[in-house]
């Protein structure tokens, strides 16, 4: 693939990563504004995918899938359900609590300081490599992620298994009627 | 009715009526062969073995007894009636379980029976062929050896049916020890047919307390009780049911005496005053005519038992804490047809 | 990797609308047109009926004529309803349904986007359907809707897990999470020393294929699974308030999902698009692929529905029972005699 | 042998039937309505015909129904005698025999207690209309189906009723 093609794909990816980070902000904002629960979680799907549509954008399909597969398919619709079993009611409500809102948004913008601090003093300007985007390089990716998780960090990675398999049991535990 | 604790039902109630159609009360402006036409509609699956109690109890008050060979085909019919009724109960309990086929296949077979019940009386599903001291018109040629030919295909459905439905692992989780009903409650609640022979009592009014006028004496077979009382039983008894009637039909088919179908009966009827109660064993259970006569070409009264009514009776009681699906499993074995109860 | 044999040079986006248009909806389109008319013809078999007969040579259109149909009602949206998400639903529904097609190889260059976590991928969509689903049972503003769309939810929520486990015995036996390397792997396996015919995994993931085969029956919400729809407990589940083109979305959602499992199982355990005697990388495999691949489909298809008009439907309880006492563990069984044997071996 | 477990033997039984519906001397359960019609039995009770010569407007068939959905009109009138040279006998001319199809039940009742064979069944059942009102049928309307009033079948052996014949 020439360079040509390969940059003319990049400008392509540049103009569809600025819509969707838009769109992103957009749901972003909805999610906290809406009165309703039950949209809120909606519009959390639509961050949440738009996040996973970024990461295919930066060639990280493998974190991209597993977005959709967790948090969509499995946190999100969590919620759905738990909102749905106990306060399913169409339209807005009343009860939000509004009075916060100045202190969220103080810690809001603060985050977004920080973070924004963070990644500029760390990256600062150090130019991204461009990738080639050949399936072959993509495909390693995956197993980059895999070796590294299997050989690398084999034993925090067993750790964590086995603190979910604790959390997992304990909540058997309480759950338990008898 | 039912309330509901999540899926939990915490107390269920028919509230019948919304089918009444006051047939007590239109009987009593009716003439006595007109009353047949009416009396078809109470239980529309088996409506020729509706016709038949309370001609008995008309023929019980004019003290008239149909001939033999009346008797048998009166006798046939109503165990084709029994078939047409309980095959849909087959298939009617495999579509409340989700099971569209078989349903399909009730129908295709049931189809046989009530091809020969429109052969015999013209009528599929409203005969009007029972009458006073006889039946209506004899059977026409190849009547019989179409029937028998019926009756095979009935016993392939029932042998289709339990490979398909009672053989299989899901239907039996779906129904064992689902909606079980001891015999002293049954009793109690008054249920009747299958519904009853499923608790373990062993009580027939075919062959119990037969009512002049029917030939079930002339064939021999046997009355299938299952000890469980739960959905299972009541859907084995009934497919044993359908089968031992299939063998009722052929012994009387093999046994129809020759002679004439009507008694001396005169043109224009009128029922000497009195008072009869007659019940049958029908499709549902046990279904009676009390008829109070008046000596009028009308009936004074006419009070109808229809075995429905009591039979979901039992729901409120049954139906105690169990979970919603479970509802729907004992509704369909109990089996009852909403113009049965309500009439 | 094989350059798309055409005449012109084109550019990006042109390919790629070809692709898609051909790939994702000429292709499935028709193919799910014929396949389930095929189908509901097998089922009309199944209860001694003739099926369609009417709509074009032997019924053929018949779908076709039930979307012209649909088209033509009326469409309601409940009162109090929640107008957009009850309009979005049936989209996100039949959406995540296309999607899986996008992974799925119908030949050796046949394949709009051969990802490297394609299984993985199509997974990952199929999950995206609870959400239209409890939208849709949410947002009608009815109870049974809503029952029906918890009780779909909390199915496809647990039939998720055997699913995904009994394709990793598959994705081990293969060492690859690409739909074209699983394809491969089983085309260039031996069986018994003989490689005439390839080695589809069916025979060495028998029981992967059982648990796949009860999973994706309940994913597809049918008998014996159909709780959540079940007519006589919830009226319909989900989607009782949907009528016209709106239902339409979900009934071709119903179809088009049992089509694009069917051919997830074709390719993971029947061997894809390969044919015995055709060499993988000739271009014959490119024509003769989607015609195999299309067979194949509709034998698993076929499967799907005979047990779908067979039996009587399960109780939800039951349902989680057997997914979490039997199905999982089994599947966990599973993989762990295939990892030992491929590690052995 | 070991048992085959219940939900195997129900796959066998719906791939049975399958092949039952493919085979052609099998064939499916049903029949595509317009293209071929089922022939209903002969006792059939399709639609009622009259047979408008047999009437006297006697009215017992009016009179039984037991919905009351047969409509007869009639005047008194003279007819030439049946002796050349007799007086004329006075009968009842049929001005209107009418049927409501919608409300008649097809109990038969009428066809029963008619006593000069002026009813009679034809299995004939295709005779809906697009309105309710429409489906109240005159005479010659109810004349037109005597051509489609099977003769009726013999008896099965060892029967005493009479043979009846159809007039024509």
């Amino acid at each position: 693939m020439s360079v040509f093609a390969a940059t003319e794909v990049l400008v392509a990816q540049n103009i569809a990563f600025g819509i969707i980070a838009i769109a992103i902000v957009v749901a972003a904002v909805r999610v906290v504004t809406t009165n309703n629960v039950v949209h809120a979680a909606l519009w959390l799907v639509v961050v949440l995918g738009g996040i996973a549509a970024q990461y295919i954008l930066l060639a990280a399909e493998f974190t991209a899938i597993v977005q959709v597969l967790v948090y969509i398919g499995a946190i999100v619709v969590l919620f759905l359900f738990g909102i749905m079993l106990t306060r399913a009611r169409l339209g807005g409500e009343n009860m939000v609590n509004k009075k916060m809102r100045p202190a969220a948004m103080v810690i809001a913008v603060a985050m977004f300081g920080l973070m924004a601090y963070s990644l500029w003093d760390f990256f600062g300007d150090t130019e991204l490599e461009v990738m080639g985007r050949s399936t072959a390089e993509l495909g390693q990716t995956t197993a980059q992620v895999s070796d590294s998780l299997f050989l690398t960090y084999l034993v925090p990675f067993e750790v964590v298994s086995v603190l979910l398999l604790a959390a997992l049991t304990g909540a058997i535990v309480l759950a338990r009627r008898d | 009715m039912a309330k509901l604790d999540g899926e939990q039902v915490v107390r269920c109630e028919p509230i019948p009526g919304y089918m009444h159609r006051g047939y007590e009360k239109l009987c009593e402006v009716r003439t006595y062969p007109q009353v047949t036409t009416l009396v078809n509609r109470i239980d529309w699956l088996g409506s020729f073995a509706n016709e038949v109690p309370f001609i008995l109890a008309a023929e019980k008050l004019m003290d008239v007894e149909a001939p033999p060979r009346a008797q048998v085909i009166r006798t046939i019919l109503f165990e084709l009636s029994r078939l047409g009724n309980i095959s849909l109960f087959l298939g009617d309990l495999g579509i409340q379980l989700g099971g569209l086929t078989i349903g399909f296949y009730a129908f295709r077979d049931r189809e046989f029976v009530l091809n020969q019940i429109e052969s015999a009386t013209g009528g599929r599903f409203h005969p009007n062929f029972d009458r006073i001291g006889g039946i209506k018109d004899d059977l026409p040629k190849g009547w019989i050896a179409e029937t028998k030919r019926a009756m095979d295909r009935i016993r392939r459905l029932c042998d289709e049916f339990e490979e398909l439905v009672l053989g299989n692992e899901i239907f039996a989780a779906r129904t064992r020890g689902v909606g079980v009903i001891p015999s002293d409650v049954a009793l109690s609640y008054g249920m009747s047919g299958a519904n009853l022979r499923a608790t373990g009592v062993d009580w027939d009014l075919r062959r119990d307390a037969c009512p002049p006028g029917l030939s079930y004496d002339l064939a021999d077979w046997k009355v299938w009780t299952h000890p469980d009382g739960d959905s299972y039983a009541r859907t084995w008894v009934r497919l044993q049911e359908v089968r031992e009637s299939t063998h009722i039909v052929d012994q009387l088919l093999d046994s129809i005496p020759s002679g004439p179908i009507m008694a001396k009966v005169p043109r224009i009827i009128k029922v000497p005053a009195g008072e009869a109660y007659v019940a049958t064993e029908n499709p549902l259970g046990e279904m009676g005519y009390y008829v109070v006569s008046k000596g009028d070409l009308v009936p004074f009264r006419v009070k109808i038992r229809s075995a429905s009514f009591n039979n979901i009776s039992v729901v409120p009681w049954v139906s105690r804490g169990v979970i919603i699906p479970d509802l729907i499993t004992i509704m369909a074995s109990l089996y009852f047809i909403l113009g049965d109860i309500d009439r | 990797m094989n350059e798309l044999v055409l005449a012109i040079e084109l550019a990006f986006w042109q390919q790629t609308l070809i692709k898609v248009l051909v790939a994702a909806v000429l292709v499935p389109t028709t193919a799910l047109i014929f396949g389930i008319v095929f189908l509901f013809k097998v089922m009309s078999w199944m209860q001694s009926r003739m099926g369609p007969q009417e709509a074009g040579p032997r019924g053929l259109l018949q779908l076709l004529a039930d979307g012209a149909k649909f088209l033509q009602k009326e469409d309601i949206i409940p009162d109090k309803a929640d107008r957009f998400v009850f309009k979005a639903a049936p989209v996100v529904v039949l959406a995540s349904t296309f999607l899986i097609y996008v992974i799925l190889p119908a030949g050796p260059d046949l394949i709009i986007s051969d990802l490297p976590t394609g299984i993985f991928f199509a997974m990952a969509v199929s999950s995206l359907s609870v959400i239209g689903v409890l939208m849709a049972g949410w947002s009608s503003s009815n109870k049974y809707a809503l029952m029906g769309g918890l009780r779909a939810g909390g199915q496809l929520i647990a039939y998720e897990l055997p699913l995904i486990l009994a394709v990793v015995g598959v994705v081990i036996q293969a060492g690859s999470l690409s739909m074209q390397d699983i394809v491969l792997a089983q085309a260039n396996g031996s069986m018994l020393g003989f490689s005439g015919v390839g080695l589809p995994f069916l025979i060495t993931q028998i029981l992967g294929f059982g648990i796949f085969m009860v999973a994706i029956q309940a994913e597809l919400t049918q008998p014996p699974f159909d709780m959540p729809v079940a007519e006589s407990e919830v009226v319909g589940g989900f989607h009782v308030e949907y009528t016209g083109f709106r239902f339409l979305f979900f009934f071709l959602a119903e179809f088009a999902t049992a089509f694009a499992f069917a051919a997830i199982a074709a390719t993971l355990f029947l061997g894809g698009w390969y044919v015995p005697g055709i060499d993988p990388d000739s271009m014959l495999a490119n024509v003769v692929g989607p015609i195999a691949l299309f067979v194949k489909i509709m034998v698993v298809a076929f499967l799907i529905f005979w047990f779908r008009f067979t039996y009587p439907r399960f109780r939800e309880d039951q349902l989680q029972r057997f997914a979490w006492k039997y199905l999982i563990p089994l599947a966990l069984v599973n993989i762990t005699i295939t990892g030992a044997l491929v590690v052995a071996l | 042998m070991p048992k085959v477990p219940g939900m195997v033997k129900g796959l066998g039984v719906t791939f049975r039937t399958m092949v039952e519906t493919l085979k052609p001397s099998g064939g499916p359960a049903t029949v595509q309505y317009p293209h071929e019609k089922e022939e209903p039995a002969a006792r059939a009770r399709g639609v009622i015909a009259l047979h408008e010569e047999n009437c006297t407007s006697c009215m017992l068939c009016s009179r039984e129904c037991p919905d009351w959905c047969i409509y007869i009109e009639a005047h008194k009138t003279l007819a030439p005698p049946r002796r050349a040279g007799g007086k004329p006998r006075q009968v009842n001319k049929l001005d209107r025999f009418a049927i409501d199809y919608s409300l008649c039940m097809y109990c038969g009742i009428c066809v029963e207690v008619c006593p000069f064979d002026a009813l009679f069944w034809s299995p004939e059942y295709e005779f809906s209309e697009v309105s309710i009102a429409d489906l109240l049928h005159e005479k010659q309307r109810l004349g037109e189906w005597m051509d489609t009033v099977p003769e009726f079948e013999p008896y099965e052996a060892g029967s005493e009723a009479k043979g009846r014949k159809v007039p024509r």
